[in-house]
């Protein structure tokens, strides 16, 4: 393939992610209302609630520092980048290998670190508490994070989600048991790490157990919307990452258009189908008190660990 | 080059002038001109020192022999690619610290500063010596000398009680581990020849005593380099000092330690076993974990950054311990990998540890502050270092795309290599190393967003009191920031382009274990870090970062021109609260106080919980350190014992005295029948 | 007189010596025990003069004048002034009962014989078989000096350990070398001089020649 | 002709100071007879060097590299420490301790005892080794007792007790020596020379000689302070005047050391060296072993230095029964280095004591504080004695260690735990009076330090350098005795 393509693609890409990844957030709403006997509101609400935010005045606390205004865009900028990378509808990116699944984790780090002193940097309380959940979150989120993506690397005897996509997609079809743990661990890590039900619950503003909420509680109109946007982001992200992990067929090549419609069609599907069970899930659970969490996550490590451990043995 | 050996006649000649500025410092310099102007030659020779030793990497092995020393055993100097790669770490972190040291020490009054600036140089002198020693006895001599003068820095405030336990306990353990260190070589010598490396690398041992070398050299440079358990020294000793002084030893004194086993182990004991680098594996995991955990419990900014050098040392105890079993394996590739993991994070270590500890340092200059409860708000009252040490935060992090990240990224990459090993155990224990490096990352990040933002974010906890008025208050001085931006500089630049670093340390792979990377890594052109297989694992911190930057500032444009920049200021949200005062804001403990429930167990923990109606509340809580109770204070009290009874011996009677004699005597004549 | 006859006196002497110290160990007088040190030095003497008159070495003739001279009259004369001016003519205490003490003394008497004899055989002397009784004698001087609490008595052990060396010197090798000789002469007198002074000194420092005050200095 | 000089000049300054020791520039006559002895030193030395061992006065007394080492060694350490005793004792009688009949006293009887140590050192027959080493008893047990309080006497009578009677029991080794070797040599004064011995060594009596050899080693070795025999020592040391103290530690133990080491060469040529060798090397593991765990719970200052004087002697002791040429040269470098730095050690103790008026080590606090030349002195001569590089004790007990590990692997782990033990216990408490708030007083008069200096330099100099006439010197004194 030439380079050019594949820069094309590689933004094309970006650039559709970034703008997509609200409709995802709708669609989990909907999906949510829907179960809860609500009336749901439209799929494109996300999008309004940006475009209101973004036309807002930003109102800034007297005590900010530069780092508070730099945050949001940072954490977007970390977004969009991940965005970049990770194989949606295609493999074989030019600018894919630029980062590895570790580099992907590191990434989300990043930005959970920035949001994280952001929220220390007004010096209430309740950006205190935030942060200080939010890191107790990550700190066990991302290992197990990193542990269910060894697995898949183990599998495919690589780090770089290309190579583990394109293996896993273009193997013959074989159960892993491995993977079945590493799976179970990945939901709850995404769950974590998007903040929603049962670790963390985005839609109230309740101080007992409020996370990310919490956070971000200083931030209004455009600031608030990149966050919130980012967030949206990241969601589809993770979404995309599980699925190159678990369900990574139909997946196309660079400059195979053919391949890149099949490829939409079954994301579109993987999505929709993810949203739903993600409602499902938010819907079934109740949140957790916020010391379960940690157990909650030390249990997903721990599963991430056994499926590296059972690869191991049910190879030898 | 013009003068034969020259690389190694110039860092000896640096090595000199070192000494040469330390002794110059005893004339009790009065003017601040020239007490600058003595630590600005010692970056310059940092600098000189660093520029001849980047040649030495890519030059061939180059030896002296100096007539000092034993009659028998002259001094052997010798300058190959390892000691030239941490002769670099060397002259480089020491350059950015002595920068620093310009201003820092130019207002200390005479006597003092002719001492620091005596030891400070013998300090570095001694360490570059002990890179360049090729004898067992040049080694010990620059050894020692190397914990006497840091002993004598560390005990510069020696008024003060703790201070002194804590030069007392550096000094001891440091001597214990010398004396390892020296028994490891007799070990190793086996009998006959000298104590030339050379004759150490050829003597012939059996499996075991090679095997008690390694552990002698083991424990030796580990109480030096602060492993578990014989850490305890480091995060006594490192707060005690001056700030640049925790530097050097943080950032170099330590990594010299790590020098001194890869010498002995990899390149004079030779034949690596697979069984050695699981007894560095455990070791290094539980190091790095303990490390942090305590890290995340402290308050004193120092103690804190000291834990998280024992935590960093643990994680380069990792690489070093992977690539041991590669090795022990027959897999050079995979464990040259390691080996470059590891020196790799040395260099970052070094690095962005010293620029913490510069940081600590400008603060406690303007502030006088150690304690991080009392602090607060700092990045308004002095930004450019709250930058600084917001990068060496990102970089202790691992975050990418500072080399910090790099690093781990390596160490990773080399556990991830264990599918090839043929034990099915070890195999399985490898990655569990990578699962406690990922924990220790994540911790790491959390304690640093607690250091950055209880430190230097939020408001300031107490207002200036008249004690305060010493200290200026405001940001670093000139040379402070010069030195720390050249830190900072350090970092980016070892995080941006890992393909060069790496083709370095490829050469001190080859040297220690006569195999580098595979081929491929090596042509992977300076745009991509690709430590195996370019299918198997890459990164490019450079399109990294530009991707960043490029969306960032286009995010930033794109909101600017489609919507506004309008921003109103207002007062914090208080959340319906009638007033805030700073008070409420987190303190270090109490941000660390989740960790301290999840990893309860972990700590020795004496915690005083306000009772309901107390009239005034109050909550404290001291973690200790379990090692002092489980296996130092026992040793303490057995030898108290000991000596104890011997002490019956000299009981004061003239009678029972002559018969000791008598006893003896006939003891003896019946011997000799 | 012939060769056998002078070594059967000289035998009867050594008999008479080791007699003597078990005689001073089992002393609880002190004027006592310094008459039995004159007479252990009359014995040594006489020992002495019988062995340069059977052999014809003329220096031991010397040797001989000397310790009459030294161990018989001077020593003894100054330990008497010195027990009177500082009156401790008490009786002596031992550390442990005098029974018992006689029985390690036999013990080490065998001892020491069964540690010579074999050298013995070698020498060629007239005396040879008393090399053991020298060491038996020197020996015992040494458990008389563990076992007595008293200053005096434990100099005058001393100075018995010094007689017995003597002995030994004659008995074994017809005497060392007159130099020699002189040299240990002159240290026992500047010795017994410090002793001197030292009675006093203590006198003044704890009025009392017990050596148990003087048990201060130890491990505390 | 210079060893008479040698002998003569101290013995003269005796017999001078024993009639002006009391006047008020009796210090300077002192120092100035020891400069005498020191100056006849060196040139014997010289002589030495240039034509090698020769003997004189009807062959009664001879000079080999081993002797003359340790003859430049005595003359010097008993010159710094005169030249030290001069504020010290003006200090004492400042502050009443001491009577200017008593300076008499102890003006004459340091000569006497520097006359009695290099008698020891110069002598060829062995009964005259025997009468100087006990004339060196004699001469010191007064000095010891020189303050005369209680336990300065009951320190004397120990002293002189134990030691006369160890040497009562050296005597008889000698006689039973010169009983082996008459039947060799024939009667008469030959057969006590020690030349003669060694020329015969080979015929001597083997049984003989190794019972021989047990009464000189007890006897000796108690002033060598070989445990258990070593109890007269901490005590000498702690009560007797600070420059007596030096020079006990820093000379009279090497000179005992000497003694034994001169008896063990001829034993070692009639039995064979396993006899000698394995008695050496038990007393100098166990006097180690014993004397690093009596150090950590000294609380007097000179007695902690005292018990390390032992540890030394120890090492010195079992690197001399390991016997070979490294070991011995390790064990004579380490001589010097030792009595180089103990003296040098008691020297800023002596000081640190008068200015603070006690020798108790917990009252004793920051004396860098009242007077840097005193604190440091002392803080680096006690990382000096504990082996800490780049002194030139690490030399020689790099030496001794690594000789140890190869030839007797066995004792390497007493000795590290002994060194481990002996660093913590003396490191923590000269830490503690070095550093901190000081307890010191301005002393009356300026305290002489540079001997102090002099002596700490020429230990590090050794510790990096060892000059080649040095190191030959060290290697021939190695051959005659290794």
């Amino acid at each position: 393939m030439n380079l050019l393509t594949g820069i094309a693609f590689q933004i094309l890409q970006s650039v559709f992610v970034v703008l997509i990844a609200p409709l995802l957030m709708g669609w989990v709403n909907i999906c949510r209302a829907w179960l809860q006997n609500r009336s749901a509101p439209s799929i494109l609400l996300p999008y309004y609630t940006l475009a209101k935010l973004f036309h807002k005045d930003a109102v800034i606390a007297s005590c900010a520092s530069p780092l508070f205004r730099l945050t949001p865009y940072i954490l977007f900028g970390c977004m969009w980048l991940v965005a970049g990378i990770v194989p949606v509808l295609v493999t074989g990116l030019p600018f894919a290998p630029a980062a590895d699944i570790i580099a992907l984790v590191a990434v989300f780090s990043l930005a959970r670190m920035f949001s994280a002193l952001a929220a220390l940097d007004i010096g209430t309380s309740f950006g205190g508490l935030g942060a200080r959940r939010e890191m107790l979150i990550g700190f066990l989120a991302e290992p197990a994070m990193l542990m269910t993506l060894f697995t898949a690397a183990f599998i495919s005897g690589s780090t770089s989600l290309n190579t583990i996509v394109g293996s896993l997609a273009h193997r013959t079809f074989a159960i892993y048991p491995s993977l079945l743990f590493a799976g179970v661990a990945f939901l709850m890590v995404l769950l974590a790490e998007n903040g929603r039900i049962p670790v963390d619950n985005p839609a109230t503003h309740l101080e007992l157990t409020m996370i990310h909420e919490a956070m971000i509680l200083e931030y209004s109109a455009r600031h608030l919307a990149l966050i919130e946007w980012a967030q949206a982001i990241k969601l589809f992200v993770y979404m995309i990452i599980g699925f190159a992990m678990f369900v990574p067929w139909g997946i196309s090549e660079v400059g195979d258009w053919a391949g890149l419609l099949f490829a939409f069609a079954t994301l579109v599907i993987k999505l929709s189908i993810a949203g739903i069970v993600l409602a499902l899930i938010e819907t079934f659970f109740a949140k957790f008190r916020l010391f379960i969490a940690p157990e909650f996550l030390s249990t997903a490590f721990l599963l991430a660990v056994l499926g590296m451990l059972t690869h191991f043995l049910t190879q030898t | 080059m013009f003068v034969p050996e020259f690389t190694l006649t110039g860092s000896l000649a640096v090595v000199l002038g070192w000494l040469a500025v330390g002794l110059l410092g005893l004339l009790r310099p009065q003017s601040v001109i020239f007490k600058q102007l003595l630590f600005a030659l010692g970056a310059l020779g940092g600098f000189v020192l660093s520029f001849l030793s980047f040649l030495a990497l890519s030059g061939p092995a180059e030896s002296l022999v100096l007539p000092l020393g034993l009659p028998d055993l002259p001094f052997h100097m010798r300058l190959d690619a390892l000691s030239a790669f941490f002769l670099l770490l060397l002259g480089m972190v020491s350059a950015g610290i002595s920068i620093f040291s310009i201003s820092y020490f130019c207002g200390e009054e005479p006597r003092r500063f002719a001492f620091i600036c005596l030891h400070y140089h013998f300090f570095l002198a001694s360490m570059a010596l002990v890179l360049l020693a090729d004898d067992a006895y040049l080694f010990m001599v620059a050894w020692e000398t190397m914990a006497l003068t840091s002993y004598f820095l560390v005990t510069l405030d020696h008024k003060l009680a703790p201070i002194r336990s804590a030069g007392f306990i550096y000094l001891l353990i440091a001597h214990l581990g010398a004396i390892a260190i020296l028994l490891s070589f007799g070990v190793l010598h086996g009998g006959h020849g000298d104590y030339t490396f050379d004759a150490l690398r050829n003597a012939e041992l059996s499996a075991f005593w090679t095997t008690v070398a390694f552990l002698l050299a083991f424990f030796g440079f580990g109480a030096k380099a602060g492993m578990l358990p014989l850490h305890v020294w480091l995060p006594e000793a490192h707060p005690a000092a001056p700030s640049p002084v925790s530097a050097l030893m943080s950032g170099i004194m330590l990594k010299t330690a790590i020098y001194g086993m890869i010498r002995l182990i990899f390149d004079l004991i030779g034949d690596v076993r697979w069984e050695w680098g699981m007894v560095v594996l455990a070791i290094g995991t539980v190091t790095t974990l303990f490390g942090v955990l305590y890290a995340l419990m402290q308050h004193d900014l120092k103690r804190l950054l000291a834990y998280h050098s024992v935590e960093n040392i643990g994680i380069i105890l990792l690489g070093l311990g992977m690539s041991m079993v590669f090795l022990g394996f027959g897999y050079p590739e995979a464990g040259a990998l390691g080996l470059i993991a590891a020196l790799y994070h040395t260099l970052n270590h070094a690095v962005f540890k010293s620029l913490l500890f510069l940081g600590a340092g400008s603060i406690l200059h303007s502030t006088g502050l150690r304690n991080l409860n009392d602090m607060g708000g700092l990045i308004h009252s002095m930004p450019k270092t709250a930058f600084y040490f917001l990068i060496g935060a990102l970089a202790i992090s691992a975050l990418p795309p500072l080399n910090g990240f790099v690093s781990e990224w390596l160490t990773f990459q080399t556990a991830l290599q264990a599918p090839i090993l043929g034990n099915g155990v070890v195999r399985s224990l490898v990655p569990l190393t990578a699962a406690a490096l990922a924990l220790a990352g994540a911790l790491t990040a959390m304690c640093f967003v607690k250091v950055y933002g209880v430190a230097f974010l939020g408001q300031q906890r107490k207002p200036r009191h008249e004690s305060q008025d010493t200290f200026h208050g405001g940001d670093a001085e000139h040379y402070e920031r010069i030195g720390m931006a050249f830190l900072t500089a350090c970092c980016f630049v070892l995080g941006l382009f890992p393909s060069a670093i790496l083709l370095m340390l490829n050469r001190v792979a080859v040297l220690l274990n006569g195999a580098g990377l595979a081929p491929a890594a090596l042509k992977s052109g300076w745009l991509w870090l690709v430590p195996t297989a370019p299918a198997q694992a890459s990164y490019s911190p450079v399109i990294f970062l530009l991707v960043i930057v490029v969306v960032v500032l286009l995010t930033f444009i794109l909101v600017r021109h489609f919507y506004h920049g309008r921003v109103r200021v207002s007062h914090p949200w208080g959340c319906g609260f009638p007033e805030r005062t700073t008070r409420m804001q987190d303190t270090a403990d109490a941000f660390g106080q989740p960790i301290r429930h999840v990893f309860g167990p972990v700590y020795l923990m004496t915690r005083h919980l306000p009772v309901p109606g107390e009239p005034s509340p109050r909550y404290s809580v001291k973690i200790e350190d379990r090692h002092w109770y489980w296996l130092y204070r026992p040793i303490a009290q057995l030898t108290e014992y000991v000596s104890a009874k011997v002490g019956l011996l000299q009981q004061g009677r003239v009678s029972v005295y002559l018969l000791y004699s008598f006893v003896a005597l006939i003891a003896l004549l019946v011997f000799v029948q | 007189m012939n060769a056998s006859f002078s070594g059967q006196l000289v035998n009867l002497l050594a008999a008479l010596l080791l007699l003597i110290d078990f005689a001073m160990l089992s002393q609880r007088r002190v004027l006592n025990l310094i008459k039995l040190f004159a007479w252990q030095g009359a014995v040594l003497a006489a020992s002495t003069v019988t062995v340069a008159y059977s052999t014809g070495q003329g220096h031991l003739y010397y040797s001989a004048v000397l310790t009459i001279l030294l161990k018989v009259f001077f020593i003894p004369w100054v330990l008497f002034r010195l027990i009177n001016q500082l009156n401790v003519r008490w009786d002596v205490e031992t550390l442990i009962n005098i029974p018992a003490t006689m029985l390690v003394g036999i013990g080490l008497v065998i001892f020491a014989f069964a540690l010579t004899t074999p050298i013995s055989q070698m020498a060629h002397t007239i005396t040879r078989s008393t090399l053991g009784i020298a060491l038996a004698s020197v020996l015992l001087a040494f458990l008389m000096m563990i076992v007595r609490r008293k200053a005096v008595p434990q100099v005058i052990g001393f100075l018995a350990m010094e007689n017995g060396l003597l002995f030994a010197a004659t008995s074994a090798t017809y005497g060392m070398p007159l130099v020699v000789e002189l040299g240990i002469a002159l240290d026992v007198l500047v010795g017994t001089f410090i002793f001197g002074i030292f009675f006093f000194h203590l006198r003044e420092a704890f009025d009392s020649l017990d050596i148990h005050h003087m048990e201060k200095l130890k491990q505390d | 002709m210079e060893i008479f000089i040698v002998l003569g000049v101290p013995l003269t300054g005796s017999f001078v100071l024993a009639l002006l020791g009391h006047r008020h520039w009796a210090p300077e006559v002192n120092a100035l007879f020891s400069f005498g002895t020191l100056v006849a030193a060196a040139f014997l030395t010289g002589r030495v060097i240039s034509e090698g061992p020769f003997s004189a006065g009807k062959e009664q007394f001879f000079v080999d590299p081993f002797n003359v080492f340790l003859v430049t060694l005595t003359a010097f350490v008993a010159f710094t420490t005169s030249l030290f005793s001069r504020p010290y004792m003006r200090i004492e009688a400042h502050h009443g301790r001491i009577t200017a009949r008593r300076l008499q006293l102890y003006h004459s009887a340091y000569q006497l005892f520097t006359f009695t140590m290099l008698l020891t050192l110069l002598t060829n027959n062995v009964g005259i080794l025997w009468v100087a080493m006990e004339g060196a008893t004699l001469s010191t047990v007064l000095l010891v007792s020189l303050y005369r309080t209680p336990a300065s006497l009951e320190a004397a009578w120990k002293y002189f007790i134990l030691c006369s009677v160890g040497l009562a029991q050296a005597l008889f080794g000698t006689i039973l020596l010169y009983f082996a070797a008459e039947r060799v040599l024939g009667p008469g004064g030959n057969a006590l020379l020690w030349t003669e011995l060694f020329s015969v060594r080979s015929q001597l009596e083997p049984t003989v000689l190794s019972l021989a050899f047990v009464f000189l080693l007890v006897g000796y070795g108690t002033k060598v302070g070989l445990v258990p025999l070593h109890n007269w020592l901490p005590d000498a040391h702690a009560e007797g005047p600070t420059p007596v103290s030096a020079v006990l530690s820093g000379l009279l133990l090497n000179v005992a050391l000497y003694a034994v080491v001169r008896f063990k060469v001829l034993v070692d040529g009639a039995v064979g060296t396993g006899l000698s060798g394995n008695l050496m090397m038990t007393f100098g593991i166990v006097s180690v072993v014993v004397a690093a765990f009596f150090l950590s719970r000294q609380r007097d200052i000179k007695r902690m230095f005292a018990y390390s004087s032992i540890e030394h002697m120890g090492i010195i002791t079992f690197a001399f029964g390991m016997g070979g040429p490294v070991a011995a040269f390790a064990g004579l470098l380490h001589m010097t280095v030792h009595s180089l730095t103990k003296s040098a050690i008691f020297f800023t103790v002596g000081h640190a004591a008068q200015a603070t008026g006690t020798q108790d080590m917990d009252k004793i606090r920051g004396l860098v504080q009242q007077s840097p030349a005193i604190g440091w002195g002392l803080a680096l001569g006690s990382l000096a004695i504990l082996g800490m590089p780049p002194f030139g004790i690490f030399t020689s007990e790099f030496m001794v260690l690594t000789t140890a590990m190869h030839e007797h692997w066995w004792a390497t782990p007493f000795l590290l735990v002994a060194l481990g033990v002996a660093f913590a216990a003396i490191f923590g408490k000269v830490q503690l009076m070095v550093f901190g708030e000081t307890t010191a007083q301005h002393l009356p008069h300026p305290p002489s330090l540079a001997p102090v200096f002099v002596h700490i330099a020429i230990v590090l100099v050794l510790g990096l350098y060892i000059p080649p006439y040095l190191a030959d010197w060290y290697r021939q004194a190695a051959a005659l005795i290794g």
